[in-house]
């Protein structure tokens, strides 16, 4: 069976700064993969350069068999990638439950009342119905991260990029946040999920990518990538010895 | 032949002129990211400044400088910490906006004190003066107005590249926060470029006055023509400013040798298409 | 329990439909109360109600801060002038083609200056609303500088009588601002409204959802410019006179919208109608000063853009929750639980 | 004990409606070196932007030897001897090498570091004192990014995160190069994600969970299970 998303020889870089270097990886359909890697390491500029709004220097990308290298960003998100911002990108101006109709209206192409249910439904799934009439702007960075997922699941993806979303959680809510990212998973969906909150994401995942420096320097199951020294000493910058 | 080479000739003279017009536009969009829309009534502002002054003590233009330069100085400083700086951010609206305001506050108050009829300075014998190179006549005003421009010009990369001043315009333009965490205030950092791009503006206020009739009407169109020597020279380089008027004042005297009325539409085309060809201008800044 | 209902309209927004429609009844029988002084002051003011609305849907939704759009007001001007006395064209015909010719100008044109970004598209505008104003100073036929009058066969073709043509020319303007709130009202209603809402908000956010950006914004750029022009078309068929510099004047068509815009609060809908009333308040009240209300003018935009930039709609929109054009979605929540 | 040199008291700092930190104490007394350590938006940057000025606070939630600064601004704040080494390096890339160090001293305060002991430190900046900031390596980088903030002579020092995005052996190299600096007497405190880094230079930790302090004793006396504690908000 074809990957769903296949990156082959990516590069980009920022003057002197490499924030991918010759990545190549494959995501199968129904995926759950975790990204690691210090800050810095290129993490977000991959996801920038899944999602188009970076144009790579060299490589490819295919998704869902296409070649989208150089596909724009918009009709990437209606193919059926879509992602959340580390950086919360809310729409402000609007409530929250509009926040989710853009996603539906625009990336999922649903309209009218099956826009409406649909992005009612998200909403309840991730806990913000309640605050569903609040302006974007005023939600407090835990909501605006939320609602962040909300809008990435409105539009429907079959990929769906998940950046940060658990760091500042308490307990409770990471286990609830677990949940919906479960459920989402359960129906078919494939993930790609950044993340600094190591068990949340070892809760979800199958497989981690570990990056630095734009370099993919391990892949595998999290127990091998977690037990292996290189990658606490990289990632966690800990002396493996103590 | 020499007919077109007198109106290359007085094209790139002509350049010099609207080069000061960009200069202090250059410095403020590179300092402070600001497009100024009231840029051009400040010009006009300087031009009647100078002729209040050269009634008021009977001197010549030149002299009246010395008075006009600073008080366009001490109004930048004022206007930008006092108005401007609190329209600084990511929206552009607000700078946009206030500026507008000004230059319609600006238009006004020159037609309440100086009314809509044309005023001109006047500079003497200078004014008719020209020296014969060859076959050609080129008259003194616009080649000494020429010189001020790369003068000016000079003087301003020097400044940018060479002073601790400078440093702390490229510092404040870079990154403002780092540049506050080394002692810079922002606030004041942009005041004195401001002040700056004022006195510049002054420079040109009064060539314009000794070169044409001015009425309070005319700063649109003076700051459209420097706006157009950025774009055209590129943004953020200074050089390239001159470059930029260079450019128009030539499209712009051979529009008018073809019929008088097309002096200033050949200019707007000239912009036009470099914008359609090369969206960036001639000569942009190169990137590290 | 019951699913939450989505709805739209709310208490204030019907009630101010009822206070609007019988508003309309009102001033649509304007010619038979009011005085011909009243009736000219009130069709100006229905014209730049519909400019505000036009340029706050540009700058306020679609991010596109215009100072050009008197080149669009200008080329309607001009455009009726022309189509009437060289195409023998009706007036109101006239100024509707005027309104597709713009349309297809502007696209050219927005492919040109939507390479400048921010401050420097705004003076872009400005420059091609300088081309417009020279190049038709050029043309003798038309006046060259200094302009040409509506021939008075082409005036009388309107209507028998000065009163007849000045109430048509009243209920043209009424009807266009009628036309072009409802227009804007029904598109920001709509899902591209929805849209282009949220490119308002966050550009980055708006494409990764799937939202075409420069397609969305140069639709605005053309349906404005179209509409733009028409207004310019019914501007100049009540003054009956045109000239480059009348046509083409930044200040008049561009400078006074955005101040309207700005006092009355940017991105609303209901901002241009209150920034309307407040200006021509204000004109009213100064016209004996001159210039010196011009000053106040821009004083007043002045101190609004900097210590209340959402302007006066948005001052009571933020204490009260108001919404009289029911643009937003609302949930009714059934069950209300506690987070 | 004498007066602390620098001293938070309920500090707390807002990103509009977000609270960032909440009611954060710290005494820092002069020649101290104090890690601060804590898990992605703990608060960190945070409390860095707030002691430097960068964000206002109310007045007398930080203050420097003696004197209210909450509310000043960050250049006021970098005259009274102060400094922070950004998190990532964040150099003036129009300005070259030595125009970074330069911009550095212009304080003008009276110590021991100008252009000649900043090059004796790192000599390499010395070969390229002429090149455009942008030029240079991650490492080199962050070395001029130290260099500047020690032209300015401050008497407390700030280093945001100076390891992130460095590899290993240039960590070590920097690191290497503190004892030179904080040995003279200077206050430092070393914000972290490399945490063993962090506790191999300090006297004492604080760790920072959710915008609180979570953990803050002497470094040899907290424990791995401790800090785990501290930093996750969970027993691993």
């Amino acid at each position: 069976m074809s990957a769903l998303l296949s990156v082959s020889g990516l590069k980009k870089s920022f003057g002197a700064v490499k924030v991918a270097d010759d990545s190549s990886f494959e995501i199968a359909r129904g995926d759950a993969v975790g990204i690691l890697g210090p800050n810095g390491a290129g993490k977000t500029s991959l996801f920038n350069l899944i999602t188009g709004a970076l144009k790579p220097d060299a490589g490819q990308i295919t998704f869902d068999g296409a070649d989208i290298t150089s596909t724009p960003a918009a009709k990437r998100c209606k193919m059926g990638i879509a992602r959340s911002f580390q950086v919360p990108q809310p729409f402000g101006g609007m409530t929250v439950y509009e926040n989710a109709l853009v996603g539906a209206m625009q990336g999922a192409g649903l309209s009218g009342h099956a826009a409406e249910n649909h992005a009612l439904q998200v909403l309840t799934d991730t806990g913000l119905l309640a605050k569903a009439n609040q302006r974007a702007g005023s939600l407090t960075l835990l909501d605006r991260k939320r609602l962040e997922m909300a809008r990435a699941l409105s539009a429907q993806p079959k990929l769906l990029l998940l950046d940060e979303i658990a760091g500042g959680l308490t307990e409770a809510e990471c286990t609830s946040l677990i949940d919906t990212i479960r459920a989402v998973h359960a129906t078919g969906t494939t993930i790609i999920w950044i993340e600094h909150v190591v068990h949340a994401l070892l809760a979800i995942v199958d497989r981690l990518i570990v990056i630095d420096f734009g370099k993919k320097i391990a892949e595998g199951s999290p127990k091998t990538i977690m037990d292996s020294p290189e990658v606490k000493e990289i990632y966690l910058g800990v002396d493996p010895d103590v | 032949m020499i007919e077109w080479i007198n109106v290359l000739v007085q094209g790139v003279l002509l350049g010099g002129l609207y080069a000061l017009f960009a200069a202090g536009l250059s410095l403020i969009f590179g300092v402070m990211r600001l497009v100024n829309i009231a840029h051009g009534d400040l010009i006009i502002l300087a031009a009647y400044l100078g002729l209040s002054t050269t009634i008021m003590f009977g001197v010549h233009p030149f002299a009246a400088a010395l008075l006009v330069l600073p008080v366009m100085a001490i109004i930048g400083y004022v206007l930008q910490r006092g108005i401007l700086n609190q329209t600084l951010g990511p929206d552009i609206l607000p700078p946009l906006l206030v500026t507008f305001g000004l230059s319609v506050i600006i238009q006004n108050a020159l037609l309440e004190g100086y009314s809509a009829d044309p005023q001109k300075l006047s500079a003497g014998a200078i004014e008719t003066a020209s020296v014969n190179v060859g076959s050609l006549t080129i008259g003194i005003l616009p080649l000494l107005t020429f010189a001020i421009a790369v003068a000016v010009i000079a003087g301003l990369q020097w400044m940018f590249y060479s002073t601790a001043l400078g440093r702390g315009f490229r510092a404040v333009s870079d990154n403002q926060d780092i540049a506050q965490l080394m002692g810079l205030n922002k606030a004041h950092v942009f005041g004195l470029a401001m002040a700056l791009a004022l006195a510049v503006t002054g420079i040109a206020g009064i060539l314009l006055g000794i070169r044409t009739s001015f009425d309070p009407s005319i700063g649109g169109g003076r700051l459209i023509f420097g706006f157009e020597a950025v774009i055209i020279g590129g943004l953020g380089n200074i050089w390239g400013t001159l470059a930029g008027g260079v450019i128009l004042g030539v499209a712009q005297t051979i529009g008018a040798k073809i019929d008088p009325g097309w002096q200033v539409l050949a200019g707007h085309i000239a912009f036009l298409v470099v914008l359609a060809i090369r969206p960036n201008g001639l000569f942009p800044r190169v990137q590290h | 329990m019951r699913s939450p209902a989505v709805y739209r309209a709310t208490r204030a927004s019907r009630i101010a439909m009822v206070v609007a429609a019988l508003g309309l009844i009102v001033l649509a029988a304007a010619p038979w109360w009011a005085g011909r002084a009243d009736l000219r002051l009130m069709g100006e003011v229905f014209l730049y109600l519909s400019l505000a609305c036009l340029w706050n849907l540009m700058a306020g939704y679609a991010g596109l801060v215009s100072v050009g759009q008197q080149a669009f007001v200008g080329f309607g001007g001009y455009m009726l002038f022309a189509l009437t006395i060289f195409g023998g064209l009706p007036p109101i015909a006239a100024i509707l083609i005027g309104g597709l010719l713009a349309a297809l100008l502007s696209i050219p044109i927005a492919s040109l200056i939507f390479r400048l970004k921010g401050a420097y598209f705004a003076i872009g505008t400005w420059v091609v609303a300088e081309v417009f104003r020279l190049t038709f100073a050029q043309i003798a036929s038309l006046g060259g500088g200094s302009g040409t009058s509506l021939p008075v066969g082409i005036v009388r073709s309107l209507a028998d009588g000065r009163s007849a043509r000045e109430a048509l020319s009243y209920w043209l303007a009424l009807g266009a601002a009628i036309v072009v709130v409802s227009a804007v009202y029904l598109f920001l209603r709509s899902r591209r409204g929805l849209a282009l809402t949220a490119i308002r908000d966050s550009e980055v956010a708006a494409s990764g959802l799937g939202i075409d950006i420069w397609r969305t914004k140069l639709e605005v750029y053309v349906v404005t410019s179209a509409f733009t022009a028409i207004i310019g078309g019914l501007i100049f068929l009540q003054k009956l006179r045109i000239s480059p510099d009348a046509a083409f004047s930044v200040n008049d068509w561009t400078a006074f919208v955005i101040f309207i815009v700005v006092i009355g609060g940017i991105g609303t809908l209901e901002g241009p109608i209150i920034g309307t009333l407040l200006f021509f308040l204000l004109r009213e009240t100064l016209a004996d000063f001159g210039t010196i209300y011009l000053m106040v003018l821009g004083v007043v935009a002045i101190v609004v853009m900097l210590k209340a930039p959402k302007g006066v709609w948005g001052l009571i929109r933020d204490r009260y929750d108001l919404e009289l054009f029911p643009l937003s979605y609302r949930i009714k929540l059934n069950d209300p639980k506690d987070p | 004990m004498s007066d602390p040199i620098l001293s938070l008291s309920k500090l707390n700092a807002y990103y509009g409606d977000f609270q960032a930190l909440y009611g954060v104490d710290m005494d820092i007394h002069a020649g101290e070196v104090v890690a601060i350590i804590g898990a992605n938006g703990a608060g960190k940057s945070t409390l860095m932007r707030s002691i430097s000025g960068l964000m206002s606070n109310a007045s007398d939630q930080v203050r420097f030897k003696g004197e209210a600064i909450g509310s000043l601004r960050a250049d006021e704040v970098a005259y009274r001897g102060l400094a922070l080494v950004p998190e990532g390096r964040q150099l003036f890339p129009s300005l070259s090498v030595e125009e970074n160090l330069m911009l550095g001293g212009k304080v003008g305060r009276a110590g021991p570091w100008s252009l000649d002991t900043v090059f004796e430190l790192f000599p390499v900046l010395q070969e390229r004192r002429k090149q455009a900031s942008t030029s240079l390596s991650g490492g080199q980088q962050q070395m001029v990014a130290i260099g500047r903030a020690l032209m300015a002579n401050p008497e407390v020092i700030l280093f945001d995160e100076i390891s992130l995005g460095l590899a290993p052996v240039i960590i070590k190299t920097i690191y290497d190069a503190l004892p030179g600096i904080i040995g003279g007497g200077m206050t430092a405190l070393v914000v972290e994600q490399d945490i063993s880094k962090a506790l191999e230079v300090s006297s004492r930790v604080f760790c920072l969970q959710e915008g609180r302090v979570s953990l803050a004793g002497a470094t040899h006396d907290v424990t791995r299970d401790q800090i785990t504690a501290a930093y996750f908000g969970v027993v691993a």
